[in-house]
């Protein structure tokens, strides 16, 4: 099996070998979070006997990227593609194309807005960060200001992890003021020079959510630096990470929403050999997330899902 | 009385480009060009039988298109000596203003793809503007233009991507197939006019003579009472109607203006250019060449992900085949 | 008689902190050549680029043929009959012969496109016309210096200027070309028309001008009629003192050791089989005619271009030299022709010009500058070579063309070299630095150097050379002995070879 | 005719720019930045209580660091009239190899800081072999580089952030707090020596008098006798050290090496050294505005993000600030 992410075996299993070859395009391939969705993807790779490739444009802002790497991935005329749209639109004429050829197409990450795709495979955002947002609320006591930190200002994950806070907080916590929302580009340097911004310009802050991995670790880092004691300041954040973790056991972060890639990229990998099969399969897999602290964090059920 | 009567008369040893030397040596130029896009085709044709298909090759001229005609334009900018940084977030910009032509304020087709364009020349006015009559160094004068391009994307967009709702046939102009069967976009047909139009535009105009001249003494050029003022502000114009043009194809292509994004494309055209044979210092260079260097990048970046390279090793490969293919022109320069 | 056909009055132009032209006058009659001269630095360029429109005065009317002018740029002043040639070449090298003549005047065919036929037959039409062999369709940068400055003319020429003015058009060129040129000159000054000629050279102003104008420290000091006016006297308004009229340079027949012997020196472009000895104490002129090699001899020997075959023989050992950097290593020093791409750092102040070669010498500890040192050596040389400048913190851009040359010489003698090469040492020098140039050069080989001195000026060479190395088409033709050297056989080595390099 | 015998005297015309002037110009020069840079830190002062506070002036600094050490030694580089785009992911890489040598390689604290100190400098030296003896122009020999980095740097970290679990000490390079109380970190101590160093490597030694030289005419310089090709090679060498340092700054703020990012990063410093005065043409420049233009960038992002103006503007307003800064400084030239 090709295990190693797009090993050139693949493409002789693509050229017509028994194997089936299935082209994974995601939002990304940097961060840790979708190096933990490919992980899970080679594991079910190797489970179920098929060649797999995995890819995403350099950042979520790069829909043009995407595009043309959805492209060269249904001219290698695989058995099925997992794609996870940073613009379902964007990608339209693509994905017809693939139906045209009879290629399924499973979504994964986020929901792909069309018929094509066979089953999503996914984490709702939005209710994700409303949790975090109702985790901040009870730990300020539903009472102050709020900043957040959100990796990007376009992509759905960033949209929908910004808005779910925020509208949880407009809905049920009037005493919650959101000060401000700055975007880093879930970049940890300018992360936490923007945190530190934003804390300069509010000394009385409660609370900081990032969005993501970077962010949230960015705000960390803000923290530290300015050397605000252990609960002056609460930090939720999103994802897992070694950083994130760290910081949540030593108690300068409350906690964070963390998603479950492995299980994601699993998923996605499982479902496109059912389709290439030609079984049923649901519209859509919840594959479900977990608000972690540092009392939980070392659970099995949470273990297993978080990435060092 | 002749000057040469009084001198020995020039002898083969005296190994001076003449005319026709000079037109060999242009040729040969794209030549090596041409030769380094062959080798990489034919190298990844038999990595991967994926590779030499028609449905392949019309992916890589798709893929070439936007970026390729960001690199037409600004091959003009770059023949003067020098730089637009702009073109990839400007080109973001236009595609947002189709959107808000379009979509926002329900301009009829023509009128938003029109107005797109234009916008993007505009974008070129101010670049040239502030290159020729402030005397701000295109580098800087362009960095500022690309993030205030940037910056204006998000702002005019509300940080949200716009959809042609109004105008369906708005994916058309990149889409839509022109000959039955083959799916050979319209969007590749435009840029193959794109490049014509600006072959004839550097080679046969005055426009062209005169983007040669101030890249090759642009003191010389003022002194030979050319109005170089007016003449760089029409060549950034120039490259910003590339840039109108590239923003209405990319935004077609996507079927939305994505108002994100573009930041590291003016790199990618710049690297195509240069790639071709035309000099960072100005005053050399050619249509033909830019193309050869934009399908040169297209074809290693389609290639790579065929044969499944890792995808962080593409980036190494990429940038060896710039310096490789730019060692390769340097040295056939010198040798000449 | 009628009013002048071009006439200055009261001229004043001021750069920061340098008065370059104070209440000047000038006047051009029509069918004249009037010879402007002064020393490096007197203000002729500034005056002429005040005429052409590419400086504005401070003070100052211009009449031309009695109506004045208001001059508001180069290619107004091209429009009102005004044609200037610039010192400094202004040619785009990228571009064609044609394309460079007729810039911002091309020819179109249907009002869109350039035709390239109709550009290049008009071209070869001007070129007929002038009598100047030269392709339209080739490439400027290729060309020698020599035809580059016949592009300029031609182009110059090409405007039916009225007044046509030429800053030292002749630096560059030999005596065959400068006889072309001055045929030029004649053909073009009829009865409506007039040239201001600007040159160092004394001797062409008695073959070509009716008149001369001097200008000294930026003021006027006189014009005199050519015909009736010696030499000595025009040399003495310009500069203010006797120049001592031209010598031989005395043999000595003491056999001295050999510092430098080059060997079979060849080149892929031209050299070939070039074989000389250099004697310690003496200066060896290299006459030849343009492009005859002697540049590429030079650059061949401090490894700025690539030899293909020769040996090179330093104090009797054998080196190998693979750029200028490991020649200024065994004390060769190059001193380059082309004085503003190859000579001068224009943007830096004069010390730090003077100093650029020499400057591992002003090092201390942990490779700090010694500022001080710098700054004395570079007051000493300002003064030993009289080099017109305020300090030495000016930038090298703002002293006139004779004054960066000295610059350069500065350059080189601060480096303390065994062996000099001096590529046309003296041009754009007025005559009054020249002679303190030849000074220098006698004083250096005096001192125990070995100088070789490139100079397309017969005289020169004649007057400095202890021995006359004389080339054509790539080859050494001869050698010869400072008494046994005249202007003519020189120019038959400088010639031996016709076409196709057969001997003749 | 009377001989005249009187030697031409100096006379008083001739009050022309002296020592004292050149330097009070030159000085004047850095005053204007630094007058935008004193015009702006007012405004922010002024529109929010929150930004002229010790705290956040020392956000400031701690945010300039890096930026500011890559611009620092990218000053040398484009003095000599080159670029170097491969500062942002040479920084990325550096970082990266600093995680290899101390948590995988376990090398002790010192010598995993000078291995990737010492990496970058070796970056620097194929970038200077590249352009000075391959003849690549700096910019795509530069740009090649910038892909290659990031590739690398992903390939070797195995696309992971490398944590330094066996150094802990390795934070405290940027984090420690050097003055009690005030949290002043080592970092900008740091910062400052190395704003030293390089002011003094520029100006009184002889690096910087070649540097100076082969930006003001390279050819000229060469046939002085200057090894150029080898001052080259060690001028991109010093430029590739401070990628390295700040490599390690960055890696030790974040307690960890990052494989990613970095890409932009040569823009920014690129654009703090032209807003310093310093000239892309090459020639001109120092190490003070260098200073200025990485302090005015870094006290905009800080003071708009502190007077909150929504994100999208901040980018039009950098790119505002650079064309006016630049413009200024231009316009000061020619009136000088
Ligand atoms: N742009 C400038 N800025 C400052 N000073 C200048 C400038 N141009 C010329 N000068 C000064 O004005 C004076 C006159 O210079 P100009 O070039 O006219 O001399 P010239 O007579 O042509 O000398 P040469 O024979 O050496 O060419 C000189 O002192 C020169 O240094
Ligand atoms: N880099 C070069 N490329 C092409 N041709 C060259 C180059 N350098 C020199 N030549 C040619 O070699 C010939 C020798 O030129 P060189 O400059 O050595 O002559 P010269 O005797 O010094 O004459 P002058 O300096 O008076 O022109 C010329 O025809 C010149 O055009
Ligand atoms: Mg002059
Ligand atoms: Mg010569």
């Amino acid at each position: 099996g090709c295990s190693s992410g797009g090993s050139t075996g693949s493409t002789d299993a693509a050229a017509g070998g028994d194997t089936p070859y299935v082209a994974i395009v995601s939002k990304g391939f940097q961060h840790q979070f979708w190096q933990a969705v490919k992980q899970g993807a080679e594991q079910a790779a190797d489970e179920f006997g098929v060649e797999i490739t995995f890819e995403g444009p350099d950042t979520e802002a790069d829909v043009d990227q995407q595009i043309q790497m959805l492209q060269t991935a249904l001219d290698k005329q695989p058995a099925a593609v997992g794609f996870a749209a940073l613009d379902s639109q964007a990608a339209g004429p693509l994905l017809q194309q693939a139906q045209d050829a009879g290629i399924p197409v499973v979504a994964f990450d986020s929901g792909v807005d069309s018929d094509i795709p066979v089953t999503t495979a996914a984490t709702d955002n939005k209710a994700a960060a409303a949790e975090a947002a109702k985790q901040m609320a009870e730990a300020i006591g539903g009472e102050g200001k709020v900043a957040l930190v959100v990796h990007d200002q376009t992509s759905v994950t960033g949209v929908d992890r910004r808005d779910g806070f925020v509208e949880y907080m407009e809905e049920n916590e009037p005493g919650i003021e959101i000060v401000d929302i700055q975007y880093g580009g879930g970049d940890q340097a300018k992360s936490a020079d923007l945190a530190k911004a934003i804390i300069a310009a509010n000394p009385d802050l409660k609370g900081i959510y990032g969005s993501n991995e970077g962010s949230a670790i960015g705000v960390v880092q803000a923290v530290k630096e300015l050397g605000l004691q252990p609960g002056q300041l609460t930090v939720v954040g999103f994802d897992s990470g070694k950083a994130q973790i760290d910081a949540i056991k030593d108690g300068l972060m409350l906690g964070a929403i963390t998603q479950n890639p492995v299980g994601i990229g699993y998923e996605t990998v499982k479902a496109a050999v059912a389709a290439i099969d030609g079984e049923e399969l649901p519209k859509s897999i919840d594959t479900g997330y977990f608000w972690y602290t540092a009392d939980n964090i070392d659970d099995p059920e949470i273990a297993a899902v978080l990435y060092e | 009385m002749t000057l040469t009567t009084e001198t020995p008369t020039p002898k083969p040893a005296e190994a001076r480009p003449n005319a026709a030397r000079g037109a060999l040596r242009g040729s040969l130029q794209q030549l090596l060009a041409f030769a380094s896009l062959i080798v990489i085709v034919i190298f990844f044709s038999i990595a991967s039988p994926h590779f030499f298909t028609t449905a392949n090759i019309i992916s890589i001229f798709t893929a070439a298109t936007v970026t390729g005609t960001l690199a037409l334009g600004t091959t003009f900018v770059i023949i003067t000596g020098g730089i637009d940084l702009s073109i990839g977030t400007g080109m973001i910009l236009c595609g947002v203003m189709a959107g808000v032509f379009l979509t926002y304020w329900g301009w009829p087709l023509w009128a938003g793809v029109l107005g797109a364009v234009l916008f993007g020349a505009l974008i070129g006015v101010v670049n040239g503007f502030n290159v020729a009559v402030l005397k701000i160094p295109p580098f800087i004068a362009t960095l500022g233009m690309m993030l205030i391009a940037a910056g204006l994307a998000l702002v005019i967009s509300g940080t949200k991507p716009i959809y042609f709702k109004e105008t369906p046939d708005f994916q058309s102009i990149m889409n839509l197939s022109i000959i039955p069967g083959v799916r050979f976009p319209l969007g590749v047909a435009v840029f193959i006019v794109l490049i014509v139009l600006s072959a004839l535009l550097l080679s046969k105009t005055i426009v062209g003579r005169y983007t040669f001249s101030i890249g090759s003494n642009e003191a010389a050029t003022a002194l030979s009472g050319v109005n170089v003022v007016k003449w760089k502000i029409i060549i950034y114009t120039i490259s910003g109607l590339f840039v109108g043009i590239a923003g209405v194809l990319s935004a077609s292509r996507l079927s939305s203006a994505q108002p994100t994004g573009g930041m590291g494309l003016e790199l990618e055209a710049i690297a195509a250019v240069v790639i071709g044979g035309t000099s960072l210092q100005g005053g050399k260079g050619s249509i033909v060449g830019t193309v050869i260097g934009a399908l040169i990048m297209a074809v290693l970046t389609n290639g790579l992900r065929i044969i499944s390279v890792p995808q962080e090793w593409q980036s190494v490969a990429v940038g060896l085949v710039i310096l490789i293919a730019v060692y390769l022109d340097m040295l056939r320069r010198r040798s000449a | 008689m009628s009013a002048p056909l071009l006439e200055v009055v009261g001229a004043s132009k001021s750069f920061p902190g340098v008065k370059a032209l104070d209440d000047v006058h000038l006047d051009l009659r029509a069918g004249e050549v009037l010879a402007l001269v002064g020393e490096n630095g007197a203000g002729k360029s500034t005056l002429m680029k005040l005429l052409s429109g590419v400086y504005t005065p401070d003070e100052g009317e211009f009449f031309l043929s009695g109506e004045q002018l208001a001059i508001t740029g180069p290619k107004q002043a091209q429009e009102l009959g005004i044609s200037i040639i610039h010192q400094e070449f202004n040619l785009m090298p990228d571009l064609t012969i044609a394309q460079n003549i007729f810039i911002g005047r091309e020819p179109r065919s249907g009002g869109v496109f350039l035709s390239e036929r109709s550009l290049n037959r008009k071209t070869r039409e001007l070129f007929d016309r002038l009598g100047l062999a030269l392709d339209p369709s080739e490439v400027v940068g290729g060309l020698t210096v020599a035809k580059q400055q016949m592009v300029e003319i031609a182009k110059a020429l090409s405007y039916n200027a009225r007044v046509l003015i030429m800053d030292e058009p002749t630096a560059a060129l030999n005596d065959a070309e400068v006889d072309t040129l001055f045929d030029l000159i004649r053909r073009f000054t009829t009865p409506t028309t007039g040239v201001i000629y600007i040159s160092h050279r004394m001797h062409e102003l008695r073959q070509i001008s009716d008149r001369i104008t001097v200008l000294r420290d930026g003021r006027y000091v006189g014009t005199v009629e050519t015909a009736t006016t010696p030499t000595s006297e025009v040399i003495s308004l310009m500069v203010g003192r006797e120049i001592v009229s031209e010598q031989r340079q005395s043999d000595e027949s003491a056999p001295r050791e050999t510092v430098l012997a080059v060997e079979g020196l060849s080149t892929k472009s031209l050299l070939k089989d070039v074989s000389f000895e250099l004697r310690k104490g003496e200066i060896l002129g290299f006459a030849g005619l343009m492009g005859a090699g002697r540049t590429e001899v030079a650059r061949a020997i401090v490894g700025a271009d690539r030899s293909e075959s020769g040996t090179i023989t330093l104090h009797g050992r054998p080196v190998v030299i693979n750029n200028p950097a490991e020649a200024a290593k065994l004390g060769i020093g190059y001193l380059s022709e082309d004085r503003k791409q190859l000579g001068v750092l224009l943007e830096r102040n004069v010390r730090e010009n003077v100093v650029l070669a020499s400057l591992s010498e002003y090092i201390g500890a942990l490779g700090f500058v010694k500022d001080k040192k710098i700054e004395r050596t570079a007051r000493e040389y300002v003064t030993a070579l009289r080099i017109k400048t305020p300090s030495t913190s000016q930038l090298v851009k703002n002293l006139s063309g004779g004054n960066q040359q000295k610059v350069v010489i500065a350059k080189w003698l601060a480096k303390d070299c065994d062996v000099l090469i001096f590529d046309e040492p003296t041009r754009g020098i007025d005559v009054g630095a020249k002679d303190e140039i030849y000074a220098l050069l006698n004083q250096l080989a005096a001192g125990g150097k070995a100088i070789i001195m490139i100079s397309s000026e017969l005289p020169e060479v004649l007057r400095l050379s202890h021995r006359v190395a004389v080339m054509c088409e790539g080859r050494l033709t001869a050698v010869l002995e400072n008494a046994d050297a005249t202007q003519e056989n020189i120019m038959d080595y400088a010639t031996r070879f016709s076409a196709y390099g057969t001997v003749k």
